[in-house]
């Protein structure tokens, strides 16, 4: 199962009679990772190998691309999405918003009526799934307001 | 239906089932979880519908099962936000619950089978946060691995590469240059077209500045527009949080996503902080989250600072690949509650958080982190004097870090340099990168430089810090280990030490103003990136002082010429240790990260020497570790277990009323009308009121807290026929004899603490300190001959505390 | 004069400094230590000779420098044998001494000295706890090891030498035979002079006997003539005196001296026991005895529990070469009180000892324990099965042997088999020895078996374990490591099976007799060797399957033909933890103990999923371990504080007096008489009284101590002129107006403690227990509505769990 | 400062074309300790010696025999003179006692006046050192007493 780019072994050898040191990588099977499989061409004399092969310090290692891959990309994703949306909370949201019945609402969330506005949200909520999300979303957003107050211009936390 | 008290308007059966969406939706416009118990529900109108929903759902869902100790009157025994939470109070709701299940287990197979899974979903749990949080910070690492490459150039074979895996089977590097090959280019390559010369550096630079900037804006950005609860480390916050504080939305996922996110993004930017402490917050929130997934833990706030605690452990355990070590970590530093059960669990999750990310092996080589060493190289017990003085060195960077950082935090929340976060990250960031990419040393990340300070020169080894002259006769004989003999130093080190010594000037000075800023910001990189140069730096002159004048007295036994006798790598191990320790003033949970990462228990006792010293040294300028000076520095309401209460006071020098003050408001536990009781709350800001017999004898009865008394009287009010204000509130088991057309009273027993806490006003503060650490009270009555003489809460206590150590007492904010 | 109401008759100067010679004087005649502060001394006449005294010696010696906070009234604040001490006054009492010190130390330098070197003497005496218990470690590892092979025969060059360092340097040893040399003589060779033979055989055989008899007659002759609490594995009554039980002379000097010498006896003697239990013993001997040298420590129970808890992860250290196992041993398995300080501090000395021990190298190998192995041979996760089947024969093992061994130690408490302690363990010693001698793998001692069952197989050994078929092409290939290919079993491989069959069930019968005997017996290597046997033959079972099957669908992916796939010497240390774990139930420290014994983290999962199915498996059948199940059947007065308390009782249900018992013996305040106390305190066996108002209001006013008001009231009478019969007891702060000719008033107010705790009666029993868990009380009173109503001490609570748990109330037997 | 008998390098060389298993020892110091130095006469002609050597396995070990022998002898030490007193306490001291006027007061032990003992013990001591000494013994004796009836006769403890 494992994929063929996925493992090396990577021996390392350090300078010797006046050679410089080499790194060899293949992708060989673990059992066979050694200085006698990997190290080609070997660079000395037969009577030397033993020797030189002392030296080398052979490591048999695993990755797995896929997992790499897909992690960065679902990283750029997530990082994209939050971008977009912050973008759309921004600038289209208030927008949409200045045409629609939550205006008046909206500016009472300016006000800090803290304990009535969300069951005041919740009595228009609940008849279709749209209007529940907004809701939600409302709620969520009063909260990352307050958050951000008590961080941010408080400094009531996390200074 | 779980989430009693959750939204008050509309109980009805479509949104319950929502409900449970809410919780795995993360598609942005849902509600945090950790609000669902947040608003209170003063103003609930729909009890009918409620209960007639819980009889509809209880056969549905099976997350919804029924829960026979569900308080009648919703929103009950729940807390407001920036509150304590009474631990008694907590365990032995739990206790019933335990015990109801275990009773009605003999009746039916289905009860059986449900005592034995809710016996079994602590466990169940502990599997998921260990799973989720080696997921994670699999994820963590290699993306920052791969953005902090992208700051230097880019893969063409594969974008998703970093500069290692790009190059991982390219037999183009050489011995020299390891990580070169052609798949992997420099930005300047792809802008102007050359590796080399004037033009390619600048290229390079510009390019390393702009990520810098680019990246830390995203962090700061995100952080302000989604979670501000996101930035810092979280370690002050999560310990404030086990001692019993309630911050809702700070362990909820829209703090987990964009925490996760940005903490990528400030690591990968080259400011100078790490991704460990924000790694424990990360733990916890996923913790946190998967708690929803089962009654138990839900709602119960004592129950889910267990989970909580181990999850601390998870996070220590999955930022060092130290398991044992975490656990430590979470035991010494971190917890407040810890029993033994959770031990046995944290050793678990963290276990098995640590196998998930062998599993994702995110660097590819079988480590849990970068800096792993693995060397055997003996040590004489001469070294342990350059070892005790890194650990002075590292107790005075700790102290004067803290020190430093206090006052430059404090600035930030006093003055106007608060108001602008953003501007401040950016101008950090540009600082940082605009002084980090000439020096070599500086340029790598944390993780990076502490790997090569730590590393042993082997035969292997091509770096800088590793040039010695060759001597002759070094590679005779066929010892086949790593070790070499004592060399003399060639130029390319000298060079090198240069560079270090002006890295570490620079780490010492941008960390001291990173630390706090608005992004997630671990410190333990930072403190050990600083510990292992001076480390490194002590060790390599100790190395030439031993070569050069081996015939001096002091290493003539050991250090006899050809012989490997100094290793600069455990100097700098040691010294990073060191460093940590003063900051953190960890001791055991340190020793036992190090001694994981390292796998040899022959270190153990240069460690320990380093971070004793450290420790002393530190508390010798203050007593408190960075930490708890950042909970001191918000007024988190923290009762330090480590620090023992000193003073002579009394709980009668403690207490409310003082001698001036009006007399304590109390309740009787007859007689008073609901128009009387409603004024005494109204007119007070108690959290509690303390029922007693009379208000004569002042004999006490129980406690009734604020929050619950005004639920009932709504509730009683809005249900309850014929009540008026002219009822009576009563407390007693039996109502006493009442003319027949008197209203019908308000029986309030249901919600009186029968059994409150109470101490002597003789009882020494000391004790009642005690009393309150080791039981996790909230507050504790006074009493004088059996007569109620007032009340002592947690904020008296840490008022009185600061008084006592001529602080601030207002400096404490919260309750 | 520290040792205050000590001997009653005389306090004159000499006697006093011979009081500090007694302490380091072991030649025989002395007291032991622990008694110092033993007899009541109710009958102190030489009060004045008593301070002058101790004015003369104050200038004097250093270690009796002027303790200001002395009560002035010898034997206050003391307890008496069998009784537990009460924690938060212990604790009290000692920050009253720290603070005292703190605001001297601001006058002079001398108290600023004082106070510095108070504030070291912890850690001085932890290091001198560590070096002492490393030594004795030491000792007792080579002593025991000599003796072991004295049954065998004797070195001619040196009689001190065991039979491998008689052979240290000789070159006649082979490699199938390590331990032969012409040094060496079997008592055959000596005897009849021959090696071979019947003849040979026979003599050995008698000669192994006769040392089994003599060692072990020995071993109980000693500590039944010296220190009979030498006796047992002494980790019951360590955990019970920590948790707050006085036991007068366990830790004394005589019994370290008897236990030290018959441990060695008893190991030696062949007997199915280990050291390791004892070395806890050992060590907390060696605490308590070095805590006299501190007037911080001598003084204060709870302090001195402290520095025992420390020494109880010294103790494990030393047996195991396992620092931090033994940190969290102590944690999990012994410490009732572990403070963070506490933590530091043991891992400190257990890091000291450990290192002592390391430098003494008792096997002349640089390991601490015999059995040390270091394999890093890969595991599979389907292994995870047999590994499981081996936490369920643990846990199996764990249950049966608890439940028989106290069977069988009820039976020796109750029948006449108690009466002779020495017969019986002549005869299982006899047994022993004669069943043990035909079978090499019993033959040789505990520790021995585990070393060569945990040890892998490699081209280097010999063993008949590790007899396999050669089978071609093994030793192809450059690979240097010591793993070797599976291969098939040879016939010496086959018999070696058959005699560790037998062995396991040798050891299981003769192990359930021997634990409990009146010698010291440890159980760990006991547990562990059975463990172990059974892991290795499944071990090898499970590699001769893989070899003969490897096309099955379950060993195709990794066991392939010449691969080294099962490592039978993992499965061995997995069984030996799994034992281990389901005797005692431990599981972090368990898990710890053998990754430092193993030094690898890889086999933590292996030995996690091995301890917490033994610990699950075994908990089926009985929830406590050997320990706890010991501390029942002797009726220590022991709180457990795992267990949760489950049932519904309310204080009011277990406080006495209970509904038909007399009133609750009570004090007023004022108004009573001399004689009418002193009846009160002679007509009752209480152990204190509650001091009310008066007896019509029952308000409480605090709360006064048996011993303390004897002890006062008998003082009164002797020095306080004119007290009478007729004089009145005052517990107030001011004395009320009296007649001019009245007897004048004996002022008690200074003994009286005026923070006693309370609960309501309403309180329930889960949160009452877990009061005293927390804060160590000894007693509490119970109020109603501010009434007095009852008391209820440590005692009626340990009745109630009894009682509650269906067992009989009266087993326990203390106070 | 080591001891020349005290350090020993040991070398174990498995079987190996048809020559049996050896075990090596010489006292070279830790340096020199590996298969080159230790391994004499070397079994193997010259050019198969690497391989031979790579399957040795060498190990420095110290000792203090020192040690061993002082321990050892204060270990018999130790249980000779616990011996010999348990033997003057069984059949000596009873012997002289009989004589003394102590005899009295040493039956009144015998029945448990546990709390009067002690300090009517200790009026008589304190004079001079024997009858100190004397007296400790006598307190000792008592408490070890005690402890024999609760271990071994009462069996309320260490069952």
């Amino acid at each position: 199962s494992k994929n063929f780019e996925d493992v090396r072994c990577k021996c390392i050898c350090p300078p010797y009679r006046n050679m410089t040191g080499h790194i060899f990588k293949r992708n060989v099977s673990q059992k066979d990772c050694n200085c006698l499989h990997v190290v080609e061409p070997m660079p000395v004399p037969g009577h030397d190998v033993e020797a030189y092969c002392l030296l080398c310090e052979c490591k048999y290692e695993e990755r797995s691309s896929n997992t790499i891959k897909v992690t960065i990309i679902i990283y750029l994703c997530v990082v994209g999405a939050l971008l977009v949306y912050m973008l759309f909370l921004l600038l289209l949201d208030p927008l949409i918003r200045k045409r629609d019945r939550y205006t008046q609402r909206l500016q009472d969330q300016e006000e800090e009526a803290e304990v009535a506005t969300p069951s005041t949200l919740m009595d228009v909520s609940g008849s279709t799934m749209l209007e529940r999300v907004e809701g939600a979303q409302q709620r969520w957003k009063k909260q990352v307001q307050e958050q951000r107050k008590t961080v941010f211009d408080r400094h009531k936390m996390l200074s | 239906m779980d989430n009693a008290g959750y939204n008050t308007g509309s109980f009805d059966g479509l949104h319950q089932v929502s409900d449970d969406d809410e919780m795995v939706d993360i598609a942005g416009a849902t509600l945090d979880f950790s609000t669902t118990d947040d608003d209170p529900p003063l103003n609930s109108g729909g009890y009918e519908e409620y209960s007639s929903s819980r009889g509809m759902n209880g056969a549905g869902t099976p997350a919804a099962m029924v829960h026979p100790l569900d308080d009648p009157v919703p929103g009950l025994g729940t807390y407001e936000d920036f509150n304590t939470i009474d631990w008694v109070r907590e365990k032995s709701k739990d206790r019933d619950r335990h015990r109801e299940i275990t009773s009605k287990s003999k009746e039916s197979t289905v009860a059986l089978l449900h005592r034995i899974s809710d016996a079994f979903s602590g466990w169940l749990l502990m599997l998921l946060v260990g799973l989720m949080s080696g997921a994670l910070a699999g994820g963590i690492d290699i993306s920052a691995h791969w953005l902090t490459d992208l700051k230097e150039g880019v893969c063409l074979n594969g974008f998703w590469f970093n500069h290692e895996h790009c190059c991982w089977k390219s037999n183009e590097t050489t011995f020299q240059e390891r990580d070169k090959c052609p798949d992997w280019k420099s930005w300047a390559e792809l802008i102007v077209g050359t590796t080399e010369g004037g033009s390619a550096y600048v290229v390079n630079y510009l390019m390393f500045i702009f990520w810098a900037l680019l990246f830390s804006f995203l962090a700061v950005i995100l952080v302000k527009a989604f979670a501000p609860y996101a930035c810092g480390s979280g370690i002050p916050e999560i310990k404030t949080i086990l001692s019993g504080f309630i911050i809702r939305g700070y362990l909820g996922k829209w703090t987990l996503i964009v925490k996760t996110i940005t903490l990528v993004l400030a690591v990968s930017s080259g400011l100078s902080l790490g991704k460990e402490g924000p790694l424990v917050h990360v733990a916890c929130c996923c913790a946190n989250i998967l708690c929803h997934l089962f009654t138990k833990y839900r709602k119960n706030e004592a129950k889910r600072r267990e989970v909580l605690s181990a999850a601390a452990a998870v996070g220590v355990s999955v930022a060092f690949g130290a398991p044992i070590g975490g656990v430590l970590f979470s035991l010494e530093e971190v917890s407040y509650y810890f029993p033994l059960k959770t031990l046995w669990r944290s050793f678990f999750a963290a276990l098995v958080a640590a196998f998930t990310l062998r599993y994702i092996n995110p660097f590819g080589n079988s480590r849990l982190v970068l800096f792993y060493v693995e060397f055997h190289a003996p040590w004489h017990l001469l070294e342990l004097g350059p070892f005790i003085l890194l650990g002075i060195f590292g107790g005075l960077w700790g102290a004067l870090f803290i020190k430093a950082n206090i006052a430059w935090c404090r600035r930030r929340k006093t003055t106007r340099l608060g108001h602008y976060p953003i501007v401040e990250v950016l101008v950090v960031a540009g600082v940082t990168a605009l002084i980090s990419f000439p020096n070599s040393y500086t340029r790598m990340s944390g993780a990076e430089l502490i790997s090569e300070l730590f590393n042993d020169c082997s035969v292997l080894d091509s770096s800088q810090l590793c040039s010695y002259k060759e001597v002759s006769n070094t590679t005779s004989g066929t010892s086949v280990g790593n070790g070499m003999a004592d060399r003399p130093a060639d130029s390319g080190l000298y060079t090198a030490l240069w560079q270090l010594s002006l890295a570490l000037l620079f780490k010492v000075i941008i960390t001291v103003v990173t630390f706090g800023m608005k992004v997630p910001s671990g410190l333990f990189i930072p403190s050990m990136a600083v510990g292992a140069i001076a480390g490194r730096l002590l060790g390599v002159a100790m190395e030439q002082l031993a070569y050069f004048n081996h015939h001096w007295i002091i290493f003539r036994h050991w250090c006899s010429p050809g012989a490997d006798c100094i290793t600069p790598g455990l100097y700098a191990m040691v010294g990073a240790a060191a460093c940590l320790g003063g900051v953190t003033r960890m001791t055991v949970s340190l020793v036992v990260i190090m001694f994981e990462l390292t796998g040899g228990l022959e270190y153990i006792v240069p460690l320990m020497a380093a971070a004793m010293t450290s420790k002393w040294v530190a508390d010798a300028f203050g007593r408190e570790g960075i930490y708890e000076a950042h909970i001191r520095l918000n007024g988190y309401p923290f009762l330090e277990a480590k620090e023992e209460f000193e003073h002579k006071s009394l709980a009668v020098d403690v207490m409310r009323p003082r001698r001036a003050d009006p007399a304590l408001a109390v309740l009787t536990q007859e007689g008073m009308t609901v128009a009387e009781a409603e004024s005494l709350v109204e007119s007070t800001r108690y959290s509690g009121f303390p029922v007693v017999v009379s208000q004569e004898s002042q004999r006490l009865v129980g406690f009734v807290l604020r929050r619950d008394l005004l639920i009932s009287l709504d509730n009683a009010r809005q249900r309850q026929e014929g009540v008026v204000s002219s009822s009576q509130v009563l407390f007693t088991e039996h109502a006493p004899a009442q003319a027949a057309e008197a209203p019908p009273p308000v029986r309030l027993r249901s919600i009186l603490d029968l059994s409150p806490f109470t101490v002597t006003d003789h009882t020494a503060m000391n004790i009642t300190v005690d009393i309150f650490r080791k039981l996790g009270l909230r507050q504790c009555l006074v009493t004088h001959n059996g007569r109620l003489l007032g009340i002592i809460t947690k904020k008296d206590i840490l008022k009185h505390m600061a008084q006592m150590a001529n602080r601030d007492p207002d400096s404490i904010l919260f309750n």
